[in-house]
């Protein structure tokens, strides 16, 4: 076996053990910080997927991440309230089911990733980069002053959403439902990486000179790979509402976006597991140096520039060496 | 596990914390870093203050940094529940924060002490027996700049707040007293940070007054453009634009402002000339309206402990609904909504010696409650 | 004698004050190679990007197989059968040398859009890659990364990219660059014999390989074609020794 | 509406606009000539308004305060120029944004760190306070007047610096070929030190000149950065035409966007709904601007391809 795929079945366990070590002592916000990561975590993998396999350096998906979480916000709001959400043309009533919202999370981060990506995908570089920040920071001021759903205050769900033979409530089995999506979604993206359209993704990432040349239309490749990755990110955005049971447009802001960014590159660009080492690391970090001293994002920024100029795989690269071309 | 406690930094010891077995549990979730961390850092020590001044050995303080994201603000808070194990919840600065964590913590049967934050919502509908406001209503000051504005007959006000909840409800609470004219109303962006458009608009619309809110640097921004405009129509604000922390930043600019407040460090009763002396002694500054605050809180609470122990819930609810402190804005009483019944007063920024202050004129409204009352049922 | 499979009539493009290519006609027929020559900044880049579809000529027309390709795009040309060889290597070099191969088979298949059945899993993409990996010589390195490949390594693996697609056509730019003595000689054996699967247009620059290989040789000089003929009517012209081979013996 | 107020607004927009020029000219320059983003510009545009501040209080002269502020932000770059920024030349953009991200974060809380978390003061002098009678009756602050010169000034200095001098060659030189530059025998790792202290202290200038009139405070030079962004993205990334350009198009549509799109609403709203509905639009208008720019072109109005 190699050294990565070992250390990742490590990660795997370790952010299985810990939680539940939490659960057996006692510590239930041990475990609300392992499902922040997990969900954290869901968000990076949907970002890596654009970013690590397809090259787009989007500094939007907050969007993607807000959009997830408003539609928790909008239907559970609705349900807590027993307004409907829509009556005309057709009656549409709020929900607390948490595979339904899931289901729109999804499908409202992937249309809101369709339409902005089929825009921006017009440009390449810093254009793009500077026009997914254009995009988030209109959703951001969007959400501030949309006074429907609470605006800058955002929305409070008093009760966490349900599912199917679970209480939610419960720390550990939120966690175990948390820790579940993100398998499939790991799986997913793992499948995804290795198949024709993965291949053809990441060669357009290299090379989109050569993909052209061999037939392949790179803009297409490039869309549905940020429409999917917008679909992931929307997810973890739904999670993450239910985990505070809240959202607001902070969720949209651009921080956000450099945050989940963050983790990805502190983890390990395009690894399959970089985005669940970084955000684990990043929450580690935000407690551990937020306790030593009020100015702890010195020691972030300090830390964030030493991985960037000198550990460039990020901590899967410094732990498992330099990546693999795998067959 | 424990990240960080304050209790050692401010002077109670270790053991005494370890001795305490009956004792009081505090989590204090404010703003400590990144933008408005003055708020919190004045809340903190105002609250700290009060806490060493009683030298009790069964309170115990857990303070937490909420960088004034929201999403952090609830995992402190799960955190302060769920493995601190604290009592009692404080320490909040921002309505949108406040919203966020209130509601689920008072469901859960803890008691949560506003030492600022009153958002409409849970003054109203949404109060609680468990929950607390110490600090006012959000509409409370902009109601009594509306009242001043009618004693000195200003007549035709131009006023103005940013595109957010709690702009929208600065400027409905203006209008709810106020009984002149409106020479234009304007929302601006949050965080904008240059005014010259709306000075512009101001100046056109031929406005005998100017009411704004603008918290933190959008205040200051406003204050000196407006100053530099050669504009000479009276403003008013409420007193969060002219506080101590802000206002040496304003500078001349505001001098002769007038701004509406609960509390001023010139009230003259015991409680308050001991806290003025007592907090420019310990920390080298000039409190604030917010350590004002803060220090009520905190003296609410111990005031609470005195007479039942937390583990009462009713009894330690209606010991805290007395009120019976020595508040530093003199009297002081909880209405049927938990929130305060008080005076507000009108102040006037001026300068001693080389440092801007407010000095007391008036009083705009006396035992002013809150609008919100009658939609609460408890 | 066959229609040209490539037929480029009259085709113009200027770039501000500068004709890049002007009323440039050439074609392509079944089994030969026909070389482009021409001194630096003659405007051989600009032609084959035009024939590629990376540029849009200003006027005239391509014609592939008897069908107006003037205004498709790279990838419709791709897919018809144009198969591209670039001047600078231009593979995936983060990829095996077997998953290049396959980015070509894939295309060959038209559309990438599997998203879950692993695509290095996949028998009849594996047979076209490895086939077209045997073809040029580099069956061994099937699984070494793209990056550590020599120079000529890396431009027969260009060509066997361009074999998955099946090409009706090759289009090569200087494959020759950057090879040593042996590795050309070995290069044109292979090109040689590649003419007989598809006719091949060649932009070079070593005169040995163009003298060697080419059928049917052509000389671009500022933008214009100034003689098209075999290697010794080419050798024999006036106008192009004055041109262009004396200037190439002067520089 | 009166014709006057237009004005007056056209002026603000104006006067925004020539700042958000002394911020993009920086950003521009840095990535026409390097190639990099720099996210931490804002910070040093904070820097430059932290330094007057500092200086202004000590001394009371607000020119030793606009030159501490030109001094500061440039040794600022400097000094992170020659540290950091230079390792990040020939690295892609995705490691550039984190780089640099994370400077913002050192810069931010190391200012909180040394001058507290409460606001600066720094005011305009006596001799620039007040308004001016403009001709046909407008009155307008003589400091943004000020401003809007100073700023043209810098403007055209910058064009001819550009044009005629000998670094103006060099950065020309270097925008279009970087090896070219290497080859003239010029110091390339000195002429990229410069430039970027050269942005550097533009920014920082401009952190000054608005600090004046707005709070100097941490985390001041983000929103602003933000803006310079989509300002450099709209001109055309390297251009300084497209700069100036971009910021009087910015300026004009942020200021006139806030003024005129409320009324616009109330002509068919109730006044109460159009302020909220036109005041939420206008605060998205530049980034609608910015978009539809880059849709239809996608380097901007005067980028290279």
């Amino acid at each position: 076996m190699r050294r990565e795929t070992l250390l990742n079945a490590a990660v795997l366990l370790g952010l299985l053990a810990v939680p539940l070590w939490a659960w057996a002592s006692d510590e239930p916000f041990i475990i609300t910080l392992a499902t922040k990561v997990v969900i954290l975590a869901i968000a990076g993998i949907g970002l890596n997927l654009a970013l690590g396999l397809g090259g787009l350096v989007s500094l939007g998906h907050a969007i993607f991440f807000g959009v997830g979480g408003y539609a928790m916000g909008i239907l559970a709001s609705h349900a807590q309230s027993y307004t409907p959400l829509m009556e005309w043309p057709l009656l549409i009533e709020g929900t607390k089911s948490m595979p339904v919202i899931w289901l729109l999370a999804v499908i409202g981060g992937a249309c809101a990733a369709l339409v902005i990506g089929a825009l921006s995908l017009r440009t390449t570089g810093v254009y793009f980069i500077m026009i997914t920040l254009a995009f988030g920071q209109m959703f951001y001021y969007f959400a501030i002053s949309w006074p429907a759903y609470g605006g800058e205050d955002g929305l409070a769900i008093y009760v966490r959403n349900g599912f199917p033979g679970l209480n939610t409530l419960d720390p550990i089995q939120y966690f175990a439902l948390c820790f579940g999506v993100m398998c499939v979604v790991l799986l997913f993206v793992a499948r995804l990486a290795g198949s024709a359209f993965g291949l053809a993704l990441s060669g357009a990432r290299q090379n989109s000179e050569r993909v052209q040349a061999v037939g392949l239309v790179p803009y297409r490749l490039y869309l549905v790979a940020f429409t999917l990755s917008g679909a992931i990110t929307g997810l973890s955005g739904a999670l993450y509402a239910d985990l505070n049971r809240f959202v607001s447009p902070t969720m949209f802001s651009w921080q956000t976006s450099g945050e989940i960014i963050i983790f990805v590159i502190l983890g390990g660009v395009g690894r399959l597991f970089g985005p669940v080492i970084g955000a684990a690391l990043f929450i580690v970090l935000e407690h551990l140096l937020g306790g030593l001293s009020e100015f702890w994002h010195i020691y972030l920024g300090a830390l964030l520039l030493i991985v960037v100029l000198f550990a460039r795989g990020g901590l899967i690269g410094l732990l498992a060496g330099k990546e693999v071309a795998h067959d | 596990m424990k990240f960080r406690t304050f209790a050692a930094a401010i002077g109670i010891s270790a053991t005494a914390i370890a001795a305490q077995a009956e004792g009081l549990k505090v989590g204090m979730i404010t703003t400590l870093s990144g933008g408005g961390a003055g708020l919190g850092i004045d809340v903190r020590d105002g609250f700290m203050l009060a806490v060493k001044q009683a030298a009790r050995d069964d309170i115990e303080v857990v303070i937490e940094d909420d960088q004034r994201k929201p999403d952090v603000a609830v995992q402190l808070a799960d955190k302060m529940i769920q493995s601190e194990k604290v009592d009692v919840l404080t320490g909040i600065i921002w309505s949108n924060l406040a919203m966020a964590v209130i509601p689920a913590s008072v469901a859960q049967g803890k008691f949560y002490l506003s030492p600022n934050a009153g958002p409409s919502q849970l003054a109203g509908k949404g109060c609680d027996p468990n929950y607390f406001n110490v600090a006012w209503q959000n509409d409370n000051l902009h109601e009594a700049a509306g009242a001043y504005a009618n004693s000195a007959d200003l007549t035709n006000s131009f006023i103005l707040a940013p595109n957010y909840p709690a702009g929208q409800d600065a400027l409905t609470g203006y209008k709810r007293l106020y009984e002149g004219e409106l020479a234009g109303e304007i929302y601006t962006k949050l965080g904008q940070t240059d005014y010259a458009s709306e000075i512009a608009q101001i100046r056109a619309s031929g406005a005998d007054s100017v009411y704004f809110f603008l918290p933190g640097g959008m205040g200051i921004s406003f204050l000196k453009q407006y100053a530099d405009s050669g504009l000479d129509i009276p403003v008013v604000g409420p007193a969060f634009s002219f506080d101590q922390g802000i206002l040496q930043a304003v500078g001349e600019a505001a001098l002769g402002v007038k701004n509406t407040s609960q509390w001023n460090k010139d009230i003259d009763n015991a409680a308050n000339n001991a806290f003025v002396a007592s907090f420019q002694k310990e920390y080298d500054r000039l409190p604030s309206l917010y350590a004002s605050q803060g220090f009520d809180t905190a003296n609410l609470l111990m005031s609470a402990m005195d007479k039942a122990d937390v583990s009462d819930t009713e009894a330690f609810r209606a010991a805290l609904k007395e009120a019976d402190f020595e508040s530093v804005r003199g009297d002081f009483a909880f209405g049927s909504n938990n929130h305060p019944v008080q005076d507000i007063y009108v102040r006037e920024v001026i300068k001693e010696g080389d440092v801007f202050t407010n000095k007391i004129i008036g009083t705009a409204l006396e035992d002013h409650a809150d609008a919100y009352a009658d939609q609460c049922n408890m | 004698m066959t229609d040209p499979i490539l037929d480029v009539r009259g085709i113009s493009k200027s770039f501000g004050a500068l004709k890049a290519s002007n009323d440039v006609s050439l074609d392509l027929r079944d089994g030969e190679i026909h070389a482009l020559i021409g001194p630096n900044g003659a405007g051989k880049s600009t032609l084959i990007q035009q024939i590629a579809g990376g540029l849009r000529p200003d006027t005239g027309t391509i014609w592939f197989d008897g069908v107006n390709i003037t205004a498709e795009s790279t990838v419709a040309r791709a897919r018809r059968g144009l198969g591209r060889t670039f001047q600078i290597s231009s593979l995936a070099m983060e990829f095996t040398v077997l998953q290049n191969v396959m980015l070509g088979a894939l295309g060959r298949r038209g559309g990438a859009f599997r998203f879950l059945s692993p695509v290095m899993k996949d028998r009849a993409l594996l047979e076209t890659a490895h086939a077209a990996l045997a073809q040029v010589g580099l069956e061994d390195f099937a699984s070494a990364t793209t990056a550590e490949l020599s120079h000529g390594q890396r431009r027969q693996l260009e060509v066997a990219v361009a074999l998955t697609l099946s090409p009706r056509v090759f289009l090569m730019d200087e494959p020759m660059a950057g090879l040593g003595t042996e590795g050309s000689h070995r290069l044109m054996d292979f090109l040689g014999t590649l003419r007989h699967r598809a006719p091949i247009l060649l932009v070079e620059h070593d005169m040995d390989a163009v003298f060697y290989l080419a059928d049917r040789i052509s000389v671009l000089v500022y933008g214009q074609i100034i003689a098209t003929g075999t290697a010794d009517e080419i050798r024999a012209n006036r106008e192009v020794r004055t041109a262009y081979l004396g200037e190439e013996e002067d520089a | 509406m009166s014709i006057i107020l237009l004005i007056e607004q056209v002026l603000n927009g104006l006067q925004f606009g020539v700042m958000l020029f002394l911020m993009a000219a920086g950003l521009t320059l840095i990535f026409g000539v390097m190639g990099l983003i720099n996210l931490a510009h804002g910070s040093l545009y904070m820097v430059g308004a932290f330094a007057a501040a500092g200086t202004a209080a000590a001394t009371g002269s607000f020119v030793l305060a606009l030159a501490a502020s030109l001094v500061a932000a440039a040794t600022a770059g400097a000094i992170v120029e020659l540290t950091v920024i230079r390792r990040l030349y020939d690295r892609d953009h995705l490691d550039q944004v984190l780089a640099t991200f994370a400077l913002i974060l050192i810069f931010s809380e190391g200012t909180r760190w040394i001058f507290g978390s409460f606001p600066l003061f720094l005011d305009i002098p006596e001799y620039l306070s007040g308004p001016v009678t403009l001709p046909g009756g407008i009155e307008y602050p003589l400091y943004r007047l000020t401003i809007i010169l100073i700023g043209l000034a810098i403007a055209a200095g910058l064009f001819a610096l550009i044009a005629k001098t000998r670094i103006g060659i060099q950065i020309r030189a270097g925008e279009s070929d970087r090896e070219m530059i290497g080859a003239l025998g010029v110091n390339i790792a000195r002429l990229y030190t410069l430039i970027f202290a050269l942005g550097a202290a533009l920014a920082g200038f401009a952190g000054a000149l608005i600090g004046a009139i707005q709070s100097v405070q941490v985390g001041m030079g983000e929103p602003v950065l933000i803006l310079a962004f989509v300002v450099i993205v709209i001109g055309g990334i390297g251009s300084i035409k497209g700069a100036l350009v971009g910021a009087i198009l910015v300026g004009l549509t942020d200021t006139l966007g806030g003024f005129l799109l409320p009324r616009l609403f109330a002509t068919f709203m109730d006044a109460s709904a159009a302020m909220s509905v036109g005041s939420a639009l206008a605060a998205m208008s530049i980034y609608i601007l910015m978009a539809g720019v880059l849709l239809v072109r996608p380097t901007g109005l005067f980028g290279g391809q």
